[in-house]
């Protein structure tokens, strides 16, 4: 009966994505799409949640429907908000196109049907993971335990990734920059909720809350969804709200530049530092077990650090990255 | 072979620059930051041979990274191929570091900060994480690193258009990556099982199925983006010619050559190379784009304007006479492909410095600006010569070399025909260089060029002639080089990367 | 230790002789005296290699590049004859090279120089080569040393004439001759030079196939159609012309193809040949179109290239038909045509800078001004010709032996019409010199002495060969031996 | 293969939609002229490959694995972690292609790749 109801939501949680992507191919408006593109995101969200992904799930609704939008808003300029949207796709993209989807249908024949729980992709690794982990590293979130200790070397690659992405806005966004008039006009215009006082009032208490959370996500990624990840995109985005609402100029009298940048780089020394320290123990890299006096309290100590780096390095990068795009100067 | 596995050498490899980097935000001072990238390439390029001498002594490197064993963790692996790409490139990135130096001659103030060098790690650093891991989702992560980093560099160059370059790569580079992730979730959801050496031998047992064919065929695909595989080389020219100089020198250098050793590694250990051949006629479609891309190339060289740019269209001519070689599949045909990957690194990264000094002395990168250039800069232009003809395969240099061992390796195919196609090519090379050999000797001065000194500095001569050296030297005697060619390719193709377990 | 380098040195000696020049830039009267010192130096070299060349059967190898892919030298009838000619005519070219440079005031003659010297040495290297690949080595070295000097005046005609040089030799060497080198490399047993060849066990197919790939691969044997680079180059100062385009270029063309036929194929190997008749027809048909084209230039030097074109097909005809007395015949005409060719090209050189006149139809009654150019050009065009007293009389008649042996009758008659057609083109000019009237002037035009003395010495050499030719015959025929 | 078409449908529904996305995703990449509509496709055509990968890991019945003794069943947590990743590299690389078009914008004053002047695949210019 679940599963009818689920598969019933997947299909229409679906059938959402597919009009979304649909309008989002057809629109000629930039804001619009990026307002598809959020609820496109919102709806895998809850398509991931369906799909038992709720790490995932917390994830994109941070970045797709979060992160990514505001990005994209704080990028968009009035002269570009309005664009030519093709009559029909090209007929190189058309080729293209249905080229590579009828390979992938191909290619889907032989896979697995939905949900079978015999498919080979369930029966090699993931027993070891959901059978062994909770006693390997004593924490109950099986995709927290693969992900910061299993599979520890891909998540520094990420943070690492992250760390670039910041890297480069601020390559290429310096600080030195003058304002044109047109950009001046549009930062005006998007100042509205600086100006509403009772708003003002009211998203200010609400950022101390969010900060909370933030760090309640950090240290609850153990025992449930979340992780340093989320956590540290939420303590951005407290952040973010505070800039919003202050101004850059405040922001930036609290947190420099320069200290936002040393934030980021330094949660990847921690995260590698970690690693560094498990080789000094006379362990391999990233190998937590020898942190502690035992394998489980290592790793546990080791998780802690690690989803500590990630969190560092994620919250200052969202900050850097807010204050590079809307540093109005551009 | 004897499998070592306590040895921290093959992560050092990667995380030295991983953690240099965000040192160099830390500290934040240029001094430092051009240091850090110095000593990063100087302990990468030492770890690089150390592991070389190991894997000449018989030893094969594998590190479980965070203690957890293969398949559950993550592994680095080092065997005779890991250990020649590791090689080739933390040597030209060490030259192409000792290059930057000089201060990438007129580009913006961009490149001299120290997060132009973090970047600069985080490349290199991504590049040889590809190189020595062996496990497939681990690539992808590590292809991102490089690829984000290299976005960033590109777009750092003098030119305006750097940005549009950097934009499309990014655009063509995340395509790319995305089919690389699609290729290894279908390759997950039919085995189970992320490393490489797991996979290979699951899909042994399992045999083709047509999810496995189309993963094989995304993964083409989208690595085929990163090195520049003929139809697909778009991003590349642009890419190369807006570039700081220092940067298409690390680029041509080391990420092509890392996307063909990746390319290399999937066909012939995950599926190996009778597989491909059965299910799918990859050998031929990687062998027709690439006598394409050697044979149509040159000729899109041959009527380009801007220096720089006709070498990086060569590239894309050079690249696939590699593909050629990872296309036919057999032992000598790896061989050919893994020499020339060597030697086409050390050539075109000397070309590229010798094209960015002209550049600067000169202050135009239009080949018909440069008339009777070579009688103010003759060094540089005499090492642009002699790479030049090193590109054509002129006997005596390397290109000779490795052409000779891709030719006899075609006709060993039983293909001999196919020989026609790539002398051909390399004929091909020979009409874009002696163009500019004609110009640069033979045509009358340009007037408006103008009169800078032709003084050339340490850390620009100093690279460029130990590649030149180099180049000479394994021109001349390539035995033991192409020795440790036909070591890896034979225990690539003939033993496969299962012998680690 | 000394004695096992002597060949290497003869590669080299030029060689250093490049740098010397280089280096002795800023004095002119230094640089020219180290270039004919250099020629000299080759020369006893070369003469004590002569004298000693039992010891050098050995390969001397250089470097070892991959296994069965090294430089390496050594020393054999053929290659001494060839490397002599060029030593010895070398010298000469120098002394006049420099005063015809100085003549015209040239800008570029330290580069000149250092080019020439890289060139003869690469034709040593060509001499001496061990096996293919240092035979190619040195050839594209040739090839592209040589191409400064033939756009050296840096006219477009010039430099487009240096892309046609350089398309035509490139385009066969790194096509048709590489896969030939690669493909008996692969099928054959090595790549070095064996008496006897080393294609016997090759399928007969692929021998064929290898002909035609050697026969079009080598570029600078002028066969056509692959010939249109030779009289292009001629824009190229007169020595140029003189010693690269009628001795060391084109000869280093047709000595390959004379080597590679005796060390590579085999007499044996050749004969049994699918399509040997049609093979032999190929430089005949060349000998015969070049000399009729050749009658048609009113151009002096574009006469004398044609007149190469159909000599060196001479050569590889004697090549391919592979028997002791052709090849015998083809040794002795690469001496023989050597000097003679050399002695016509110095005469064209003189006549040009000393009267300005280029054309055939220019020259009547200039004889009466330089008589010594043009009876040295009488001389030179009987040795050519093939006619009494000079030395080339000697050549084609080892080649018609050769023609005989092999019992094709229809190519004596070949080479008897080109005879004919040789002394008609090239007699007449100092013909029309000496006894048509003209309107030129009547005093002597032959002030620089620095040129006339070397065509006169060559042209006496032609006439000295005359007497010689059987000792250079029986050593030539040493070599399967 | 053996299964007709009748079972297909159900159980690899997702898939297709997946998919779809993927191609739609892909037209909007080559179609778009507009850099930052650009980057969206590109985040359409990176999610299409993620919701394949989610999709793989569920299992029939299964629950969330985050370990608790009253739960027998997981979905399989290996593709959620993949995704993680992924989905934080595809933020990273749209940050990237963001910051890019803003300086594009400076430069050029337009995003529009059609209207961008200075196509970077004529001439060169001479340095200053």
């Amino acid at each position: 009966m679940i599963d009818m109801i689920n598969i019933g939501m997947d299909i229409g949680l679906l059938g959402v994505l597919l009009a979304c992507a649909l309008l989002i191919l057809r629109s000629g408006s930039l804001l619009a799409i990026i307002l598809l593109s959020a609820a496109y995101s919102l709806s895998i969200c809850a398509l991931f949640v369906i799909l038992d992904a709720v790490d995932v799930a917390f994830t994109e609704a941070a970045v797709g429907a979060g992160i990514s939008t505001v990005l994209m808003l704080a990028v968009i300029r009035r002269q570009d908000e309005s664009l030519h949207a093709p009559r029909w796709p090209s007929a190189i993209s058309v080729v293209t196109g249905l080229g590579l989807g009828l390979l992938l249908i191909v290619g889907t024949l032989d896979m697995s049907m939905y949900g079978n729980p015999l498919a080979p992709v369930h029966l090699h690794l993931a027993p070891r993971f959901i059978g062994q982990s909770g006693a390997e590293t004593g924490i109950p979130n099986v995709v927290t335990s693969v992900l910061a200790s299993y599979r520890g070397y891909d998540t520094l690659g990420e943070v690492v990734v992250i760390f670039a992405a910041g890297l480069s806005v601020l390559l290429l966004l310096p600080s030195a920059n003058t304002e044109t008039g047109e950009e001046h006009e549009d930062r005006q215009r998007r100042a509205w909720i600086a100006d509403n006082p009772i708003l003002k009032a009211a998203l200010l208490r609400v950022i101390p809350l969010v900060l909370l959370f933030a760090l309640y996500v950090q240290f609850h990624g153990d025992y449930g969804p979340g992780g340093g990840f989320q956590a540290g995109v939420i303590f951005g985005a407290g952040v973010i709200t505070f800039g919003l609402l202050c101004g850059l100029g405040k922001l930036l009298a609290i947190l420099s530049e320069r200290w936002v940048s040393i934030g980021m780089a330094a949660g990847v020394l921690l995260y590698a530092g970690t690693g560094v320290a498990a080789m000094w123990r006379g362990g391999n890299f990233l190998d937590y077990s020898t942190l502690a006096e035992t394998p489980t309290a290592g790793q546990h100590t080791g998780i802690l650090l690690i989803e500590l780096g990630v969190g560092i390095t994620v919250a200052f990068t969202m900050i850097s990255l807010f204050i590079c795009f809307s540093r109005g100067r551009d | 072979m004897s499998l070592v596995t306590a040895s921290h050498l093959p992560v050092l490899q990667v995380i030295v620059p991983m953690l240099l980097a965000p040192l160099c935000i830390v500290i934040g001072n240029r001094t430092v930051a051009r240091g850090f990238m110095l000593t990063a390439a100087i302990a990468m390029f030492g770890i690089s041979a150390a592991l070389m001498a190991g894997v000449l002594d018989g030893r094969i490197y594998i590190y479980e990274l965070g203690g957890w064993a293969a398949p559950w963790g993550i592994e680095y692996l080092v065997d005779p191929v890991t250990a020649f790409v590791l090689l080739t490139i933390n040597l030209v990135h060490l030259l192409a570091a000792v290059f930057c130096l000089s201060g990438n001659h007129g580009a913006p103030d961009e490149t001299a900060r120290p997060s132009f060098f973090a970047a600069w790690l985080l490349c290199i650093s991504g590049l040889n994480g590809m190189v020595v891991t062996n496990d497939a989702f681990n690539l992808f992560v590590f292809l991102e690193i490089s690829s984000l980093a290299t976005y960033v560099l590109i777009s750092c160059g003098r030119d305006h258009r750097a940005l549009l370059a950097a934009y499309r790569y990014l655009v063509m580079g995340a395509v790319g990556a995305t089919f690389v992730l699609l290729s290894v979730g279908l390759l997950y959801m039919q085995t189970g099982t992320l490393n490489i050496s797991d996979l290979a031998n699951r899909i042994a047992e399992k045999g083709a199925d047509r999810t496995i064919i189309m993963a094989l065929s995304f993964f083409v695909i989208g690595i085929g983006i990163k090195c520049a595989l003929f139809p697909l080389h778009d991003w590349l020219p642009n890419a190369y010619n807006y570039a700081p100089d220092s940067v298409t020198v690390l680029l041509s250098g080391t990420a092509t050559k890392v996307a063909l050793y990746v390319l290399l590694r999937f066909l012939h250990d995950l599926f190996s190379a009778d597989f491909s051949i059965l299910a799918m006629p990859l050998d031929w479609i990687l062998i027709v784009c690439g006598v394409l891309g050697m044979l149509l190339a040159p000729l899109i060289a041959l009527r380009e304007s801007s220096l720089k740019r006709m070498f990086a269209w060569s590239s894309v001519a050079q690249i696939s006479y590699i593909v050629v070689g990872v296309g036919l599949g057999t032992t000598a045909g790896v061989a050919a492909a893994l020499l020339h990957l060597f030697n086409h690194s050390i050539i075109k990264a000397m070309i590229f410095m010798a094209v960015g000094i002209l550049i600067a002395r000169t202050g135009t990168a239009r080949i018909r600006h440069l008339g009777s250039v070579a009688h103010h800069h003759r060094f540089v232009c005499y090492i642009l010569l002699f790479g030049g003809l090193s590109l054509i395969g002129l006997p005596g240099t390397t290109g000779f070399v490795s052409k000779w061992v891709l030719v006899t390796a075609v006709i060993d195919k039983g293909s001999w025909w196919l020989a026609i196609p790539v002398l051909a090519g390399s004929l091909a090379s020979a009409s874009y260089i002696w163009r500019i050999v004609e110009t640069m000797w033979a045509k009358p001065a340009h007037l408006e060029l103008a009169a800078q000194p032709s003084g050339v500095h340490f850390v620009e001569w100093f690279p460029m002639v130990i590649l030149a050296a180099l180049a000479v030297w394994f021109g001349l005697n390539a035995t033991w080089l192409t020795g440790i060619a036909d070591l890896a390719a034979s225990s690539l193709v003939e033993t496969g990367i299962g012998v680690a377990r | 230790m000394f004695a096992g380098i002597l060949p290497g040195l003869c590669v080299l000696a030029p060689l250093l002789g490049a740098c010397a020049v280089v280096a002795g830039r800023k004095a002119p009267a230094t640089r020219d005296a180290a270039l004919i010192l250099t020629g000299l130096v080759t020369l006893v070299l070369l003469v004590i290699l002569l004298l000693y060349r039992d010891q050098y059967h050995q390969a001397q190898v250089l470097f070892q590049i991959l296994p069965g892919l090294r430089i390496a030298f050594h020393v054999e009838p053929l290659g001494l004859i060839f490397a002599l000619s060029a030593g010895l005519l070398w010298p000469v070219t120098s002394v006049y090279a420099i005063s015809y440079l100085k003549a015209g005031n040239d800008e570029h003659q330290t580069r000149f120089h250092a080019l020439f010297c890289v060139a003869i040495g690469s034709v040593m290297g060509i001499a001496f080569s061990e096996n293919l690949f240092t035979l190619f080595l040195f050839y594209e070295i040739l090839t592209f040393s040589t191409w400064p000097l033939v756009t050296h005046s840096r006219t477009s005609l010039a430099v487009s004439a240096g892309r046609v040089y350089l398309g035509v030799l490139l385009t066969t060497s790194l096509l048709l001759f590489l896969l030939a080198i690669v493909l008996t490399g692969k099928y054959g047993e090595g790549i070095s030079f064996v008496p006897g060849g080393v294609l016997s066990a090759t399928p007969p197919t692929l021998v064929g196939i290898l002909v035609f790939l050697f026969l079009f691969g080598i570029g600078k044997a002028a066969v056509m159609p692959f010939h249109r680079w030779l009289p292009r180059a001629m824009v190229a100062p007169a020595p140029v012309s003189a010693l690269l385009h009628a001795v060391a270029v084109v000869k280093a063309g047709v000595f390959s193809i004379l080597k590679i036929s005796v060390y590579i194929f085999g007499f044996d190997t050749l004969q049994s040949l699918l399509f040997y008749d049609l093979v032999l027809w190929i430089p005949a048909v060349t000998i015969l179109l070049a000399s009729a084209i050749a009658m048609r230039q009113d151009d002096l030097k574009a006469r004398l290239a044609y007149s190469t074109v159909s000599q060196l097909s001479y050569i590889v005809l004697g090549a391919l038909l592979a028997n002791q007395m052709a090849m015998a015949g083809s040794g002795l005409h690469i001496t023989m045509h050597a000097f003679g060719k050399i002695t016509l090209f110095f005469c064209a050189g003189a006549i040009i800078v000393l009267s300005g006149k280029t054309r055939v139809s220019q020259l009547d009654g200039l004889g009466r001004a330089m008589p010594w150019t043009f009876s040295a050009f009488f001389v030179a065009s009987l040795s050519v010709a093939g006619l009494p007293p000079a030395g080339g009389l000697w050549s084609k008649w080892y080649l018609a032996l050769g023609v005989l042996e092999q019992g094709q009758v229809a190519l004596l008659a070949v080479l008897m019409i080109s005879s004919l057609l040789n002394v008609y083109y090239l007699t007449a000019i100092p013909l029309r010199a000496f006894f048509l009237k003209g309107e030129n002037p009547g005093q002597r035009l032959e002030t620089r002495r620095a040129m006339i003395v070397p065509l006169v010495a060559t042209a006496s050499i032609s006439v000295a060969l005359f007497f010689v030719a059987d000792e250079i015959a029986s050593f030539v025929q040493q070599v399967a031996a | 293969m053996d299964a007709d078409l009748s079972h297909w449908i159900p159980g690899l529904f997702n898939y297709w939609v997946a998919v779809t996305l993927f191609v739609l995703g892909l037209v909007i990449v080559i179609d778009s002229h507009n850099m930052i509509k650009k980057l969206i496709g590109l985040n359409l055509f990176q999610s299409a490959v993620f919701l394949l990968f989610i999709t793989m890991g569920k299992v029939s019945g299964g629950h969330p694995p985050i370990l608790d003794p009253s739960i027998e069943i997981y979905s399989n947590p290996l593709p959620h972690v993949l995704i993680l990743t992924a989905i934080v590299v595809g933020v990273a690389t749209t940050a990237l292609g963001l910051a890019l078009v803003v300086r594009i914008r400076r430069v050029y004053g337009t995003v529009d790749e059609n209207k961008i002047q200075h196509n970077p695949d004529v001439e060169p210019e001479i340095i200053p």
